[in-house]
């Protein structure tokens, strides 16, 4: 029975991952990439350490795990947007497919400082801040 | 398996030879390091090595009822690393100051003819 | 490069990254850990710290020079290793407690020489770090 | 004789506390050492006469073999009379020679160092003994002939001497310790009876090659002889001293010396008669272009030296009595004709012969002195100097009959030369019409013209009594370079024979010479247009060539590029493991012993290969450092794999920290620029990918390699029963190997400070140190 | 012998070094504890040469484990006289930077990490264990970055990533060589090597890791091919630095390499040879170099390289004659080449320069400290009877019993070029009448009398230390004698150290 | 409030210490119990705050899961199928929540769902800007957002 | 029957294997630096990942305390380059 479990449990832990791998390669522009993986990783390897959690019969092993996805799961979304901020304003391309951009021109070349109304100093023509770009895969 | 260590080792000086033969300094910086990780790596592979068997006593017991992985090599490479990183740190900040003074990171432009400059 | 996301989380993960550095510190001589990576542990916190609150503001908290702990963590691993001269006994000898304490273990001079390294690193880091940071 | 070496030394070193207090007229105090050690050794003159040789041992580093051993032959007798009596001399001398001068003190420092540097050369029994205060000679020779330190021309001629004597010193040294090591012994006296071991040792001629050339250089020999005229830019006392009378001798005494340990075979006696023949004809013709007093004496007494060298390669009784005796009167009258020189060059402030004139008026008892000195030097009857042109042109008469008449005639053309030049420096300049501005000139103290004065008095009187000089200095003096007993019975008349006719000749020819040529400045401009094939000419040049070759040498290979360096340094190595490797045979590989690969290796290790084709090949910096960071977080995971969490953790965390600290310091930096051609990477690729497959293959020989695993064994069962500690690898680090963990963290602390300093110090442009 | 007070001279310097921490930018304290720390190992290492020089090797077992399971700290002869060398060495160079060094230099550490190298130099002269060798080297090899760089000018940056790079890649393979040893035998304490290669049946193997030794020695010690880091840099730090440099740390090379060699890789005809090329090539390197440089410093280092190769000569030709020449030359290089230096600064501070075109008249102006500097420079040149010419009569000996004709004629141009520039350094520097130029200023003349004696002093005591080599060479020759003897029969180290298990 | 989760926090360590035997389930199935007896015990009190959190936590726990799943899936099926079904595009999204703790919460949850991402904070913390993957219209996307994860999340915290 | 133990060996790891090496190869081809960065971290998490079913199958805990410390710190790197591509703009 608890095979079974944890044969399920690993499986779709493993599985997420690789969508995730997938997901790196095949998303056609940064974000989108970003996006897929992050989550899908994180959900993956908290499965396989719950995995961990039920076969080791021990507290501490078990508190570990714990530990380890409640650790994953506070600093990946850290790291996603930590990135993909620099992405954003160092112009890395959007897919061409993307609908809409209401980050365009927020952002305050000067000091990084981000508005969260429009303000008088916005440029949408600013060339620095990101633009859907025709070559993206 | 060794051999894949084995080869990864050889690489690891290749790669820090070809890379320290270059002109740019953070290549040469990196050079270095990969030559310290090669270094470690076969201190690693030459001591006895094993797979999934720390050299640490499982909790209940007072000497190891299993083969363990030879710990020698291990607290070498640890002094080793902790060395390379204290000099890695410094050359890098050196790399930093002398290209603020030199304002090249070409190690060709580092031949200031000047003899009196202390 | 300030980050409310950022800031916030470092708020939880300061001491969350502190109290593992002490767990690593203290139970290096049963499990893997140590001084070394303990003292890693505990100036990546405050390097985090640096990042999202900027280095001044990891001074503040610090209080003192990061490099004043380069000599108090020397001196303490100097001292343990050379402590059992005292005794006639070579240096770095190991003396120990009778007693083991709960939780901590058995006490000896190589935990206090553990420590030694565990301030020396943590000093070494961040001079280096926040050197480099306030520097620019 | 010990104190005899020491006195001065002692003394000399005295004067460097004392020197003001000696620039006084307690100078008078200075001549009275030399007078001393003269008197000392004219006391042992019956002693030694009788053969009795003097032998004194003080231990000094006798583990070498190198001790204070004196003995005082025939040889060291004359010698140390020759040192301490003209020494005494120069010492009045000098005293007045350079009164008021600022450097009195040192100049007699420098005098008392070398005045016992010379004894000790000639007094040592041991080769060693002798060769260090041979060196001493050649230094303090060095500091007096660049006394007027002002002068370039000053500086450049000591610098000269001391290269070419010094350098004829190391070729010494290294004959004289072959000569030692074979003969098993450095002791002079007991070297005597290793003669024919020595000479019948393959490694003769090569004894004899370097010890020639050490006595060469020091006796000014062609093609070495150049130094010595330059050395004339000493003070005259010096000149007088040191390059006619000891020092240059030093060369001889050597090869006089070594006569009965190395000499009589053919290889010795022709190398001296060759070089000596013609260093004397060479610089007896020179002697007769030079217009400055000082050159013509430099030159005569090159040719003098080589007339020693000559006869001593001649080899034969008669030679070596002529030499016995030569020594001698060459001493008297060159070391006369240079004070005279002195005095004039200090009263009239000239020595060009072609001003010089009619001085006799002015100072009468200076002119005695010189006509006393040059009648003995041109070899007139009843001087001294005919006597010792006698036992010359006998010893060359003499030798084998098929180059007997070669030899005198070589003997009679120097001879005439010397003859000429012993008139020029010794009677024009007193000779003819006094000048209008020579008027002035005075007679200097008695202190300067008494000494020449003796010295050619004694010129004359030895010629009037040859036979008790004979038997009193040069019989033994004979007698020890033979080695055996000589035949020495010195007369002034030797009746009407074939030698008188030559001596005769000579001076005749020589006259007539000193009447018909006089030289100019022109004649001497002539004469430098064979410069080009001089052997100071020649010399130079080659000390050119070889800073050239130096300079393209040193800055080809030390060009300022690291990566040439590090290019040969890995070159190097790789010429030396591969060749050790390969002596080694070929590395079998045992599949058996191996631990099973896994998938999880064999990602890890693909990515660890891209990762490292991508450092090497990307352009931008970051990416490069990405890299690094994917190869530090591999190997963290093999770490893993292979039961070393430890290391494991480690690894990430530090690397994790150098991340950082890139981050922190490279943003400011430019994007690579790709500077080499296309060529130059594929070769260092070639030359790195050699260098790995040298490294795998010496790791893949070692791994089947049996190991002892004692001392892990020891650590894995003791761990936690002796160490308290269940973690092996933190035991080590903090128990059984924890001196390397204490100073490794020492390590970090230095980066750490030196960071701190690289980043906050700056020093202001006044601050040198 | 086991004996606590081995680790002394390490633990005079680590503590004084620490206390210097803790005063940190309090530069007077750090200058009285960096001559009183420096008095204090000097004694020490008196004190410890003499009980090591009467009474025998002594041993050390760190932590209290046995050797080959812990680390061991010898002492044998060489050992202990290195350190009672490095030791005046220190003690003169902390007098001479403390009134010679700039303060800003003092603020930031410069005499902790003195004290650390000497620590280190101690270290490595001491351990018994090969990796502990190691440690200490890079003890040794950061604090002499660190140092090098202090102030960082210009040319000093540029000397000193030359310097490291070159010194990080010596350590590289001296790491892999230790990693290759401890592959073959499982051990890393020298007398217990020294057994456990003789039962290595793979003889091939031993050869190779030997080249790993030599190669990084051999960078440390700056010989031929590869010695290009050391006249790239020596001639940039400030001159108490330089002189630390110049003195010791390439001889922690050629200690390493006759510890090594005598214990642990028994020189075979292969590796005689090389070494004596590797000899022959780096006295002419080192010789060419000397010949056409007009820095003093520059010239100085040249010296240096050239005169490695008398050493290594001495090592190639691996016998007791050679090695007393070896040991014999490597004392009396230490106390020369330190002191070299530390003249080069006083000269720095008298005119300002270092170049001899522009430098000059010192003779006449200053005859005294011209009298003490001559000592030392023909002691460098072995004017006999100073103490440079001792060794050479050896080094001359054995190479003609072992027909080294080649080295002879490299010693005797190593020793003229030698003679030779020092003498034009002399002449242009002492002699020569100052060129009338700008800039030129003395530092030395505004100083108080205090300071000036104690700059000068320094360079008198080691000179008084370099005369009593020369004028008592039988004392040293019979340290030498038992050295050379312990290295060419190194049983009563191995006993020494691995004895104690059956006591 | 915290009296009564401190008071279950003891009443299952309690539980454990009687059980002898320290595993999470065991304390897991203390808690439980030490809930049902608070809870049987509190039914009179005023404070009811204790008793309905927990329950929607776990429910949150669930939904949020679910929620999890479900864009698992819709990512998972986009990645592994050659044809792109996704509108992507950056929203910015006003915020409800104040304090530092809600919106890290907030943030953290949006992240963690696949198919949106958090690109940055305004630097007044009052609006964010998302990156959504299947956004069919920026308004409608607010408004689920608003009303379901942070209304939710919100009726937790306060 | 099949072993839980084979099905970890013969599936999971071969998974998480293959997907390691696909991150790579996004890492490998950026294109551009961000890519790279954030494959970076996507490599460490999976790394995680491997790491836990390796202490499974080796029955070793230890191994994952490397696990945490790679958890805890991993995206420290992550901030570090978005930091260091930020403040490179800036120039
Ligand atoms: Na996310
Ligand atoms: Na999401």
């Amino acid at each position: 029975m608890i095979e079974i479990v944890l044969a399920i449990l690993s499986t779709v832990g493993a599985l997420s991952i690789l969508f995730a791998s997938i997901g790196i390669l095949r998303m056609p522009d940064f974000y989108l990439r970003l996006s897929v993986t992050v989550k899908a990783s994180t959900l993956g390897v908290g499965l396989l350490l719950i995995c961990a959690a039920i076969m080791f019969p021990d507290v501490s092993v078990t508190t570990k795990a714990i530990a380890i996805i409640f650790f994953l799961i506070i600093t990946a979304p850290i790291g996603a947007h930590m990135i993909g901020r620099a992405a954003y304003f160092t112009g890395t391309p959007l897919w061409k497919g993307t609908i809409i951009d209401e980050l365009a021109g927020m952002y305050n070349e000067e000091t990084h400082e981000l508005e969260s109304e429009e303000s008088d100093t916005d440029d949408d023509d600013t060339p620095n801040i990101a633009k859907t770009d025709e070559e993206t895969e | 398996m060794e051999l894949l260590l084995v080869l990864i080792l050889g690489l690891l000086y290749a790669a820090g030879v070809y890379l320290i033969l270059r002109r740019s300094m953070v290549k040469l910086l990196l050079g270095i390091m990969l030559l310290g990780n090669g270094a470690n790596i076969l201190i690693f592979v030459l001591g006895k090595i094993t797979k999934g068997s720390p050299p640490v006593i499982d909790g209940a017991y007072k000497v190891f009822q299993d083969i363990y992985a030879d710990p020698i090599p291990q607290a070498l490479i640890l002094t080793a690393i902790v060395i390379s990183f204290g000099l890695t740190s410094f050359a890098i900040v050196l790399l930093k100051r002398v290209y603020a003074l030199v304002d090249s990171d070409d190690l060709d432009d580092l031949n200031t003819p000047e003899e009196e400059d202390i | 490069m300030k980050s409310a996301i950022l800031q916030t989380a470092t708020r939880y993960l300061l001491p969350i990254l502190l109290l593992f550095s002490f767990f690593l510190l203290l139970r290096g001589h049963y499990y893997p850990g140590g001084g070394f990576v303990g003292g890693l542990v505990a100036s990546i916190a405050f390097v985090l710290h640096s990042f999202a609150n900027g280095t001044e503001n990891t001074m503040k908290i610090l209080r003192y020079k990061p490099l004043s702990l380069i000599p108090i963590g020397l001196a303490t691993s100097a001292v343990s290793v050379t402590f059992p001269l005292l005794f006639g006994l070579p240096p770095m000898t190991g003396l120990w407690f009778e007693e083991p304490i709960p939780v901590i273990g058995m006490i000896g001079s190589a935990l206090f020489f553990d420590i030694g390294v565990y301030l020396v690193v943590i000093g070494v880091v961040l001079t280096i770090l926040f050197t480099i940071a306030l520097n620019d | 004789m010990l104190f005899t070496v020491l006195t001065g030394l002692i003394t000399s070193s005295l004067l460097v506390p004392f020197g003001k207090f000696i620039k006084t007229k307690w100078s008078i105090l200075l001549p009275f050492i030399p007078v001393i050690l003269f008197l000392f050794y004219l006391w042992h003159v019956p002693v030694v006469a009788n053969g009795t040789n003097i032998v004194q041992h003080l231990a000094w580093v006798p583990s070498l073999g190198i001790n204070f051993d004196f003995r005082l032959d025939g040889l060291s007798l004359l010698f140390a009379l020759l040192i301490t009596g003209i020494g005494t001399g120069i010492f009045f001398y000098g005293r007045s020679y350079l009164k008021g001068h600022v450097y009195f003190d040192r100049f007699f420092a420098y005098l008392l160092l070398f005045m016992s540097a010379m004894l000790g050369v000639v007094l040592s029994n041991n080769i060693l003994t002798l060769f260090i205060f041979w060196e001493l000679t050649s230094i303090s020779s060095f500091f007096l002939i660049g006394f007027n330190n002002d002068s370039k021309a000053s500086r450049n001629s000591a610098l000269m001497a001391l290269s070419i004597t010094g350098m004829g010193g190391f070729f010494l040294l290294a004959g004289l310790i072959l000569t030692g090591n074979i003969a098993g012994t450095f002791v002079i006296s007991e070297l005597f009876a290793h003669h024919d071991q020595l000479i019948a040792h393959p490694l003769y001629p090569l004894i004899v090659g370097l010890i020639c050339i050490g006595a060469f250089t020091k006796s000014a020999q062609f093609p070495f002889h150049f130094w010595l005229p330059g050395a004339m830019k000493a003070p005259t006392p010096v000149s007088a001293y040191l390059h006619s009378a000891t020092m240059v001798k030093a060369g001889v005494y050597l090869l006089a010396r070594f006569t009965p340990i190395l000499g009589n075979t053919e290889l010795w006696g022709i190398t001296l008669m060759i070089v000596g023949g013609f260093t004397m004809i060479f610089a007896a013709v020179h002697s007769l272009f030079r217009t400055d007093l000082k050159g013509i004496l430099a030159y005569s007494t090159v040719s003098a030296l080589g007339i020693l060298t000559f006869l001593l390669g001649v080899g034969t009784k008669d030679a070596i009595v002529a030499v016995s005796v030569f020594i001698l009167v060459h001493a008297l009258y060159k070391a006369t004709l240079f004070m005279v020189t002195g005095i004039i060059d200090h009263e009239t402030h000239t020595r060009d012969i072609t001003k010089l004139k009619g001085l006799r008026k002015v100072m009468m008892p200076v002119f005695i002195a010189s006509l006393l000195a040059a009648l003995s030097s041109a070899g007139v009857p009843a001087t001294f100097g005919f006597i010792g042109k006698d036992l010359i042109y006998e010893a060359t008469l003499n030798f084998k009959e098929n180059w007997a008449i070669w030899l005198t005639a070589l003997a009679v053309l120097t001879n005439i030369g010397l003859v000429t030049a012993g008139f020029r420096a010794g009677i024009k300049p007193f000779a003819g019409k006094l000048p209008e501005e020579f008027r002035h000139v005075r007679l200097p103290y008695k202190s300067m013209w008494i000494p020449p004065m003796i010295l050619a008095v004694l010129g004359i009187l030895f010629g009037l009594f040859p036979g008790v000089v004979g038997a009193y200095f040069n019989h033994q003096t004979a007698n020890a370079i033979a080695g055996g007993e000589t035949d020495m019975h010195l007369q002034l008349w030797h009746g009407f024979n074939i030698v008188l006719t030559l001596s005769v000749a000579t001076l005749a020819a020589g006259i007539a010479l000193y009447f018909a040529n006089n030289p100019t400045e022109e004649k001497l401009l002539a004469l430098e247009r064979f410069n080009v094939i001089s052997s100071q000419h020649i010399f130079r040049r080659i000390g050119n060539g070889i800073e050239k070759v130096a300079s393209w040498y040193t800055n080809t290979i030390h060009n300022g590029y690291l990566r040439s360096y590090h290019l040969k340094i890995i070159l190097f190595a790789e010429l030396l493991l591969g060749y050790k490797l390969w002596l080694g045979g070929p590395v079998r590989i045992d599949y058996a012993n191996l631990t099973p690969l896994s998938w999880y290796e064999f990602g890890i290790a693909a990515i660890l290969l891209g990762a490292m084709y991508l450092i090497v090949s990307t352009k931008s910096r970051l990416t490069a450092v990405v890299s690094t960071s994917v190869i530090g977080y591999c190997i963290c995971l093999m770490f893993v794999f292979y039961s070393a969490p430890d290391l494991a953790m480690t690894q990430f965390t530090i690397d994790t920290l150098t991340t950082v600290l890139f981050v922190l310091v490279l943003y400011k930096l430019p994007p690579f620029i790709n500077f080499t051609s296309r060529g130059v990477p594929i070769r260092d690729a070639i030359v790195a990918l050699g260098f790995g497959v040298i490294i795998s293959l010496i790791a893949l020989r070692v791994l089947y390699e049996p190991n002892s695993t004692a001392i892990s064994d020891f650590y894995g069962e003791n761990a936690y029963l002796l160490a308290k500690g269940k973690n092996v690898v933190n035991v080590i680090l903090v128990d059984f190997r924890g001196m390397d963990t204490m100073f490794e963290t020492v390590v970090l602390s230095i980066a750490a400070l030196g960071v701190y300093s690289l980043l906050k110090l700056r020093l202001k442009s006044s601050e040198k140190e | 012998m086991i004996d606590n007070h081995i680790l002394a001279p390490i633990f005079v310097q680590l503590f004084t070094a620490i206390i210097q921490l803790m005063c940190w930018r309090k530069t007077l304290t750090q200058r009285y504890l960096s001559v009183g720390g420096s008095l204090i190992g000097l004694m020490v290492a008196f004190r410890l040469f003499n009980r090591v020089y009467e009474g025998g090797i002594l041993t050390l077992n760190a932590a209290n484990w046995d050797a080959p399971f812990g680390i061991v700290f010898v002492a044998d002869l060489l050992s202990v006289t290195l350190v009672l060398l490095t030791s005046i060495a220190c003690f003169a160079v902390s007098i001479f930077s403390s009134v010679g060094l700039s303060r800003q230099r003092m603020l930031y550490g410069y005499f902790p990490i003195f004290h650390f190298l000497i620590m280190g130099l101690h270290g490595a002269f001491l351990t018994g264990d090969i990796f502990n060798l190691y440690v200490y080297f890079e003890v040794i090899i950061i604090s002499s970055f660190v140092l090098m760089t202090l102030g960082g000018r210009k040319a000093q940056l540029e000397g000193a990533v030359k310097y490291m790079a070159m010194n990080i890649l010596a350590s590289m393979f001296f790491l892999t060589g230790i990693g290759i040893l401890y592959g073959i035998t499982g051990s890393l304490n020298m007398a217990d090597l020294s057994i456990r290669i003789q039962e290595v049946q793979n003889k091939a193997l031993i050869g190779i890791t030997s080249c790993f030794f030599i190669i990084g020695f051999g960078i440390k010690s700056a010989v031929f091919p590869l010695y290009y880091w050391l006249p790239s840099s020596y001639h940039t730090p400030p001159s108490a630095v330089a002189a630390t440099f110049g003195g010791l740390l390439t001889k922690v090379g050629i200690y390493a390499m006759l510890r090594v060699f005598s214990l642990i890789f028994i020189p075979d005809d292969f590796t005689r040879i090389l070494l004596m090329v590797i000899a022959v090539l780096t006295i002419l390197t080192g010789a060419f170099g000397a010949l056409i440089k007009t820095n003093i410093r520059r010239l100085f280092s040249y010296l240096i390289v050239c005169h490695i190769g008398f050493m290594i000569g001495g090592i190639a030709m691996f016998s007791k004659v050679a090695l007393m020449g070896a040991v014999f030359y490597l004392i009396h290089d230490i106390m020369v080449k330190t002191n070299m230096f530390l003249i080069a600064g006083l000269i720095r501070q008298l005119r300002g320069t270092m170049d001899m075109n522009k430098l000059g008249g010192l003779y006449s102006e200053y005859p005294k400290i011209s009298l003490i500097v001559a000592i030392v420079l023909f002691s460098l040149v072995g004017i006999p009877p100073l103490s440079g010419f001792w060794p050479k009569v050896f080094l001359f000996q054995e190479a003609f019993s072992q027909h080294q004709y080649f080295y002879i004629a490299a010693l005797i141009i190593g020793s003229f070029v030698t003679l030779y520039v020092i003498a034009k350094m002399w002449s242009e520097v002492f002699w020569k009448n100052p060129p009338a130029s700008e800039g030129m200023e003395n530092l030395f003349a505004p100083m108080p009398p205090y300071k000036k004696i104690l700059m000068v002093l320094p360079i008198g005591l080691m000179a008084l230390a370099t005369l009593y080599i020369g004028l008592n060479a039988e004392a040293i020759v019979k340290v030498t004698d038992i050295i050379s003897t312990q290295l060419m029969d190194p049983s009563a180290y191995i006993d020494a150290v691995l004895g104690n298990k059956t006591d | 409030m915290i009296k009564n989760f401190l008071m279950n926090l003891l009443l299952s360590a309690i539980w454990v210490a009687l059980t002898g035997s320290l595993y999470y389930t065991n304390f897991l199935f203390g808690f439980m119990i030490g809930f049902f007896i608070l809870w049987i015990m509190n039914r009179n009190e005023t404070d009811q705050r204790y008793f309905y959190r927990v329950p929607k936590i776990i429910s949150f726990v669930f939904y949020f899961l679910w929620e999890l799943f479900k864009a698992n899936l819709q990512v998972a099926f986009d990645v592994i199928t050659p044809k792109y079904f996704f509108k992507p595009g950056i929203v910015k999204y006003p915020m409800s929540a104040r304090t530092d703790f809600e919106i890290n919460l907030l943030t953290t949850m949006i992240s963690l769902t696949p198919g949106t991402l958090i690109v940055d904070i305004s630097d007044d913390k009052k609006t964010i800007y998302i990156h959504v993957m299947y956004l069919t219209d920026p308004e409608t996307f607010v408004r689920q957002t608003q009303t379901g994860l942070e209304r939710r999340l919100l009726a937790i915290l306060r | 029957m099949i072993t839980l133990e084979a099905y970890f060996d013969y599936v999971i790891l071969p998974i998480l294997s293959i997907s390691v090496m696909l991150v790579f190869i996004r890492l490998f081809k950026g294109p551009a630096v961000v890519d790279r960065v954030v494959a970076l971290d996507l490599i460490i998490t999976i790394g995680i990942g491997i790491i836990t079913v390796y202490s499974i199958r080796s029955n070793q805990e230890v191994f994952l305390d490397v696990a945490i410390i790679l958890a805890l710190i991993a995206f420290l790197g992550t901030v570090a380059f978005a930091y260091y591509i930020e403040k490179q703009k800036d120039d």
